[in-house]
């Protein structure tokens, strides 16, 4: 399918010329075109920031909700229609900040949603304050003397909680995040795509180039279903791994367990109240 | 104290207390659901300490020959299973109590209560039975005794309730239960007690529920279909009784890791076209109050349980208060409409939860149930529940291609399409919008969509849910009052010798009903009477009205109003 | 849209506006320094969208003989760097309006404006300078010229400005600047515009300060020492101004991972004794309606600065409104004190938040201080602060062996000691508790501890901040407004014809002043104006008084009231 | 020290005879002692649920807050006065669940501070609802049909975002439970102590003999300064380690990074406010 389909019409964009988030949204729109989906199939989700603001940019359903908590919006999409395509994007202050908790538990869940962190590596709305993976010494208006919090590491942490899928991309490379993106759609449970997304404005450390110089793509020896050594890799600061870092199949996705899916698919908005077992309910008060 | 009535014989007022782990909430159960079989009216209201182990607790039981649904001070009976007897309940003992307990648990406790002493060897007795954990069922067989209930019905009772425990519980209550039962039969003949009550057959039919149980029953009646929440007391109820019910009806219910989440998946199921509540109390709902705004700008229905406890804070995690309401009418950044109900009794309970959940698809808003702990841990048999009257109205259409989400409407209503539900597409944004939901920086853009979210409020004023009103229509004192304190109001309006006063009892708070604005500008003498210490629903009707109420009775004790703290209070002021 | 006022010779109104990315903010602070200096009054308000680059933000820049502090609609000026000029600023420009941009880049949009055109070619000048990112300095330039301003001062203090950012970069915007200030000159020369502008030399030594470096100002005044909180237009300026110089003032900041986060540091810093604050918008400080509520219980003292943005939600980010005054007052669940300041004027805000931190510390209580995006993002010259006013007061006390936290007192106020301080033991709990701070789940000390903590409210009622009057003793129309509208209400309320109408502003929400009811019970016909959609304030003021506003004065549409805009309404209400 | 100088009078202890909180009260109690420190330089900082109320069984400074949000309150208390000594303890609902978020990003300041965690693996308050800790299948009156969810896995994530000090222990062993907790007091920054808690009460799968089957010392070869190692041994599950699992010693605390106290170990409330440099600030304002 042609990625245009997924194209809004007379739309201002507004993120800076250059920024990596005009190539994540390339990136979504033919991941999303590659697969056969098309834009009543597909909900994006997101909270506040630049990156969040991807839904305004392209046409799909759309829930932009507040700042930080996109992923627990998302599950209870997913949970009320698991027909619908889900996919919730975000920056790392978003998802990583203020979201955090509802990070750690929406792995918990595996919800079947597919997770896309723009992750530049500071705030970009808000003006270029140190974000949760900003590296150590980072200056900015508030953190004046440098960053001085360990950042966060989205992968070590999504392993350690047995998410099930984990992956890291670059937004400078159009063709392979697109492909990654693609396999974590297709995935069942929740899937993490960390991109690094250069941002043009406010990061003058983690650029193009300073990405290009820092990351490798995977090579096809790696056994992504091995939860050690891919912990071990996500640790690693040295050089940062692209690719598909973990991947295990064979849990269950929180729809799954909750079990009125099973034998009937349909979303909650479909389903009938049944007035007879809520006679017999309302018997057992007796 | 002084109790304003005389133990009544076709109403009996009994408290067992003991320890929490003493299994008092067991008994209130067993109690309650056998004389209910037994044609009794009953009524029962527990208050707990925040502990899993030791301290005191007490359930106050009524049985009588007449519907009771109101807490009361007097204590005909009182069961001691353990000793440190809590003031609340000394001072509730009057010369006229008779207090059953076993002398060597109590030790010299005994000799400072007041009332007459009526010794049993509890724990000797528990201990025949199997263990002095039996104590609570022979407490128990006391009541069955001297309530003459028939005894094969109690055991026939006692076979399916304890039959999960298995054959050697089921035997070990029966025999405390036996033991207690003479006991009960003894204390009836010898005259110590004297009762007369007066069985009907009509409310063995009868449903018992507490005020946990109406809320969620009326949310299933309601077409809830996704639960989130935290567990919180007194609002965990709520959430267990779905998530045991889940799979039955369709219902997605899940424990989330913060309140914060429970609001927001509520609001994403509300997006995608579920029937989503979330359950909790005022630290949850508090922190809820970032994603109520958020539901009020996407317009996505949510109802929402706050079951009141008294704070700031933690507060006492167990008790009572009325004092979230002015939270609950304010909370969530910018301007949105929103209804608040206040149910006053458990039938309340039931339909206003059920008629919520249409509401607020029908209006695409936010609606908040306020209860208590009181209210939620309180029951007593009610007729059954016309469940022809149960519609479930969804509001949903099919969105074509060009839907807009947020298209202008006289009414401020859009109709509301869900993802997947038609062709168009179904947008949702957390930043002033437009028609279809993309976030747009226009100041005349911004105007409009104010204007027609608070358009809807137009339309929800036209259903609201009228007040309970009792007395003459031409008084000069109005009383004033809301929620979970009905019961305890309406024994003691009835009571009343004053004959120019009308109580007016508001089951919704928000929008307030133009009944209230007639009845006010009537009255001579205005009385609000509210669980809290400001006086905050008295506030609000002086914010929408002007008139300032005369005489404020507040209570902010952790406890509910009794009957008899009612009529004190209206006494004294209407003297 | 008419204007009520015609240019006046002697108050010049500026607007420059342009893409986000083409130093509208740099330009204004230049402009309005270097003509600070040069002796001349000056206001300056900007307005922005929610992006980093591209769109169109304005800033409305006075420059004046006279104390200007108002944002005003009349553009005499409007400097155009790029086209999209959007529609606010279109419907301000009149006939008289003299439109200065390059015709290429603004195209046929010119044509579509009224006003007098005046072509400068920008983009050629700038790129002239060394690139196109001058053109904003151009403009500056123009101004400077137009104003005659020596232009060795204005090279002075580009030289100084510019600094930082390399001898290459201050070469350039001269040559921008000096390119502008020729053109400017021979704007003056022709007549175009015709300036009476006369410089006074004790503006020169004034200080310049927008609402954000004022509460920022009044804050290290205040001794605050500990600030957390999360970045939030429009209130991250004072998180960003308290980390630059935290070194210095030995002040803890840190941005934390949420704003629930942040207020929790917050009531621990003031437990441990330090001045705690945190600074957010409508949407953090609804996260933070839980931690207020734990402040209240424990009595913490803790200053919160909430800036107000159009809500529900994230509304619009960067927009300014006052319609969180209710969440202020409500937030948080349970009942407790608080205090809530609004600046009317920057020196409010430097004022006002430095009493904060006094009056947290002297009633153990929580200060919110509530500004709006329109307030923190102007700034115009005051006179010098007298710091010999500024006194800070701890209200600490040793703790002695025998200490207790929440010792009963009759004003409500125990005396506060913090942990390490003394050989004494301190407390602070969330949950209801004894005079050492500890869980008691007793009924009657709950009800004492509620009084307790309520009682501090006539305390705090003795030291309200009075409002500010305008107008005749004997009025019978009286105007109120609260917060960031009072200067354009002034400047109004000296132009309005009406001789029998006065002005009470506020700048204290709640507890409100005695002063108001003195002056409502005198008002015939009353009228409330505020930057929200549902009269806030004037529901306060009725649930207070029971008086309600003839008319409400509302403006929610994202914008401030320009002077012209209080004029308009309130003349069609007074005619 | 006599570890009865912690002891609080005239107190009736909350919790239900036989829980495992009694012994780490009293572990707590010794390590504190032994260490030679008294009830005025200490402070207890908890949340809400059953462990949570241990300061309220005990003498010190205390500051007994909000369920989930001890490590915000007790970061900035160590921030405003590093003197004293911060210890917060909570449960595994407290920390883990509603405090998630603070719980990662404590550990990025790497406050000096020790956490105590009594991890029960239920709900213990509020009558024994699952907490995150909770084993899949573990069957409650909400989670009807068992746990569905990954249990939340405090040591490998803590590992996995660099916490300078990570430890396990089991209330069941009151001797070692103290020994842990000196060392995590001693300690320069944050330090973890997780600790197996059987709740007698609601917790009728891990129980006292469940977690002696189920756990083991380290012996003293364990490395617990190599990361990678204490890691994968984080992620095991079928024997679980107790001791010092990680420790880096290398660390700065955020009170040192925050450098007002490099010089002045001063307390906020003992400073002045320098109304010299407050003129000058004016000054720049001109
Ligand atoms: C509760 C709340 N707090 C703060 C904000 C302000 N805010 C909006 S986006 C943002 C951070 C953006 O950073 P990130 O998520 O990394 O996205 P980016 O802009 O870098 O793509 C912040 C702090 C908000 N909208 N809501
Ligand atoms: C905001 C908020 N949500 C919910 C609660 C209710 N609550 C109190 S303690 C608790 C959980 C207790 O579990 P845990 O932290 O594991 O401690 P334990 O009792 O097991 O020691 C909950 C849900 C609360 N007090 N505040
Ligand atoms: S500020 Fe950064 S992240 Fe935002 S649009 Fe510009 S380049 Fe992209
Ligand atoms: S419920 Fe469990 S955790 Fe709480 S006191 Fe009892 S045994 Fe301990
Ligand atoms: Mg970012
Ligand atoms: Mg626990």
């Amino acid at each position: 399918m042609d990625p245009s389909i997924f194209d809004l019409q007379n739309i201002d964009i507004q993120w800076c010329p250059g920024c990596g988030d005009f190539k994540i949204l390339d990136a979504l729109k033919g991941a999303l075109a590659e697969l056969g989906l098309t834009p009543e199939k597909v909900v994006i989700v997101s909270g506040i920031g630049q990156a969040a603001k991807m839904p305004h940019f392209m046409k799909s359903h759309f829930f932009n909700g507040l700042h930080g908590r996109a992923l627990s919006n998302a599950t209870a999409i997913k949970a009320s229609n698991p027909l619908l395509q889900v996919i919730v994007i975000g920056g790392d202050g978003d998802m990583y900040g203020e979201g955090g908790n509802h990070f750690i538990n929406t792995i918990r869940r595996n919800t079947d949603i597919t997770n896309i962190v723009c992750n530049n590596m500071v705030y970009g709305l808000t003006k270029g304050q140190a974000s949760p993976t900003s590296p150590l010494g980072f200056r900015t208006s508030v953190q004046v003397d440098g960053v001085i919090n360990e950042p966060f590491n989205p992968l070590s942490i999504a392993i350690a909680q047995k998410a099930s899928f984990v992956a890291r991309a670059f937004a400078g490379d159009l063709e392979k995040t697109r492909e990654i993106i693609k396999k974590a759609i297709l995935h069942k449970g929740y899937s993490l795509v960390d991109i690094f997304q250069p941002c043009v404005s406010f990061n003058k450390v983690n650029t193009y180039k300073w990405f290009m110089d820092n990351t490798y793509y995977l090579d096809d020896d790696h056994d992504s279903g091995n939860r050690e050594k891919a912990i071990l890799l996500a640790l690693k600061e040295d050089k940062y791994p692209l690719g598909i870092i973990y991947e295990d199949n064979t849990r269950d996705s929180f729809e799954e367990n909750l079990g009125i899916y099973r034998e009937d698919e349909r979303p909650l908005y479909q389903r009938d109240f049944d007035m007879d077992k809520f006679k017999e309910l309302l018997d057992m008060q007796k | 104290m002084v109790n304003y009535r005389e133990p009544e014989a076709c109403d009996f007022s009994v408290v067992l207390c003991g320890a929490a782990g003493q299994g008092i909430k067991t008994v209130e159960t067993l109690v309650v659901k056998v004389m209910k079989r037994a044609g009794y009216n009953v009524f029962a209201s527990r208050e707990y300490m925040s502990r899993v182990r030791g301290g005191n607790n007490s359930t106050e039981i009524r049985i009588s020959s007449v519907r009771v649904s109101a807490v009361v001070d007097r204590i005909d009976m009182l069961l001691a299973l353990n000793g440190g007897i809590r003031k609340n309940i000394r001072d509730r003992i009057s010369d006229s109590t008779v207090i059953v307990g076993d002398k060597e648990e109590l030790g010299g406790e005994v000799d400072s209560l007041s009332g007459q002493f009526y010794n049993v060897d509890l724990i000797r007795l528990a201990k025949e039975a199997g263990g002095a954990v039996y104590s609570n069922v022979v407490a128990a067989g006391i009541m069955f005794g001297l309530c003459k209930v028939p005894i094969q019905e109690v055991k026939k009772f006692f076979n399916v309730f304890f039959l999960s425990k298995g054959e050697g519980v089921v035997k070990n209550n029966l025999v405390a239960m036996e033991k207690g039962f003479l006991i009960g039969e003894r204390m009836g003949s010898s005259g110590l007690i004297s009762l007369d009550l007066e069985p009907d057959p009509g409310v063995k039919e009868e449903l018992l529920m507490d005020g946990s149980e109406a809320v969620s029953l009326g949310a299933i009646a309601g077409g809830c279909n996704f639960i989130a929440s935290y567990p919180m007391s007194p609002a965990t109820g709520v959430l267990a009784f779905l998530s045991k019910h889940a799979k039955s009806f369709s219902i997605v219910a899940e424990q989330i890791e913060d309140e914060i989440a429970a609001i927001n998946m509520a609001v994403g199921a509300g997006y995608a076209g579920a029937r989503a509540m979330v359950s909790t109390s005022g630290g949850g709902f508090a922190l809820m109050s970032e994603g109520l705004s958020l539901a009020g700008i996407m317009e996505t229905p949510v109802v929402i349980h706050l079951g009141q406890r008294p704070g700031p804070a933690t507060g006492m995690a167990t008790r009572t208060e009325q004092a979230d309401l002015e939270l609950a009418l304010y909370s969530g950044h910018g301007e949105f409409p929103r209804i608040i109900l206040a149910p006053a009794t458990i039938e309340d309970g039931f339909w206003l939860t059920q008629r919520a959940f249409n509401l607020a698809d029908k209006f695409q808003t936010q609606v908040i149930i306020l209860t208590d702990q009181y209210f939620l841990n309180s029951f007593y048999n009610i007729p059954a529940i016309d469940t022809g009257m149960i519609f479930i109205d969804r509001y949903i259409v099919e969105a074509d291609k060009d839907y807009r989400r947020y298209i202008m409407s006289d009414n401020g209503i859009s109709p509301r399409s869900v993802p997947g539900h038609g062709m168009g597409i179904v947008g949702a944004d957390s930043h002033e919008h437009d028609e279809w939901g993309h976030v747009q920086e226009d100041f005349e853009l911004r105007v409009r969509m104010v204007d027609k979210r608070l358009r809807k409020m137009r339309e929800i004023e036209k259903e609201t849910v009228e007040p309970l009103f009792f007395g003459p229509p031409d008084f000069n004192n109005l009383v004033i009052s809301w929620g979970s304190t009905y019961p305890m109001v309406m024994e003691t309006a009835k009571l009343l010798r004053s004959a120019d006063t009308a109580f007016l009892h508001l089951r919704q708070i928000w929008p307030l009903s133009e009944e209230i604005r007639n009845n006010l500008s009537r009255a001579s003498k205005v009385i609000v009477l509210e669980g809290n210490a400001t006086g905050q629903f008295s506030k609000l009707i002086r914010r929408e009205t002007g008139i300032e109420a005369n005489h404020l009775v507040l209570n902010y004790s952790g406890l509910q109003f009794s009957s008899e703290d009612v009529y004190r209070y209206l006494d004294k002021i209407l003297d």
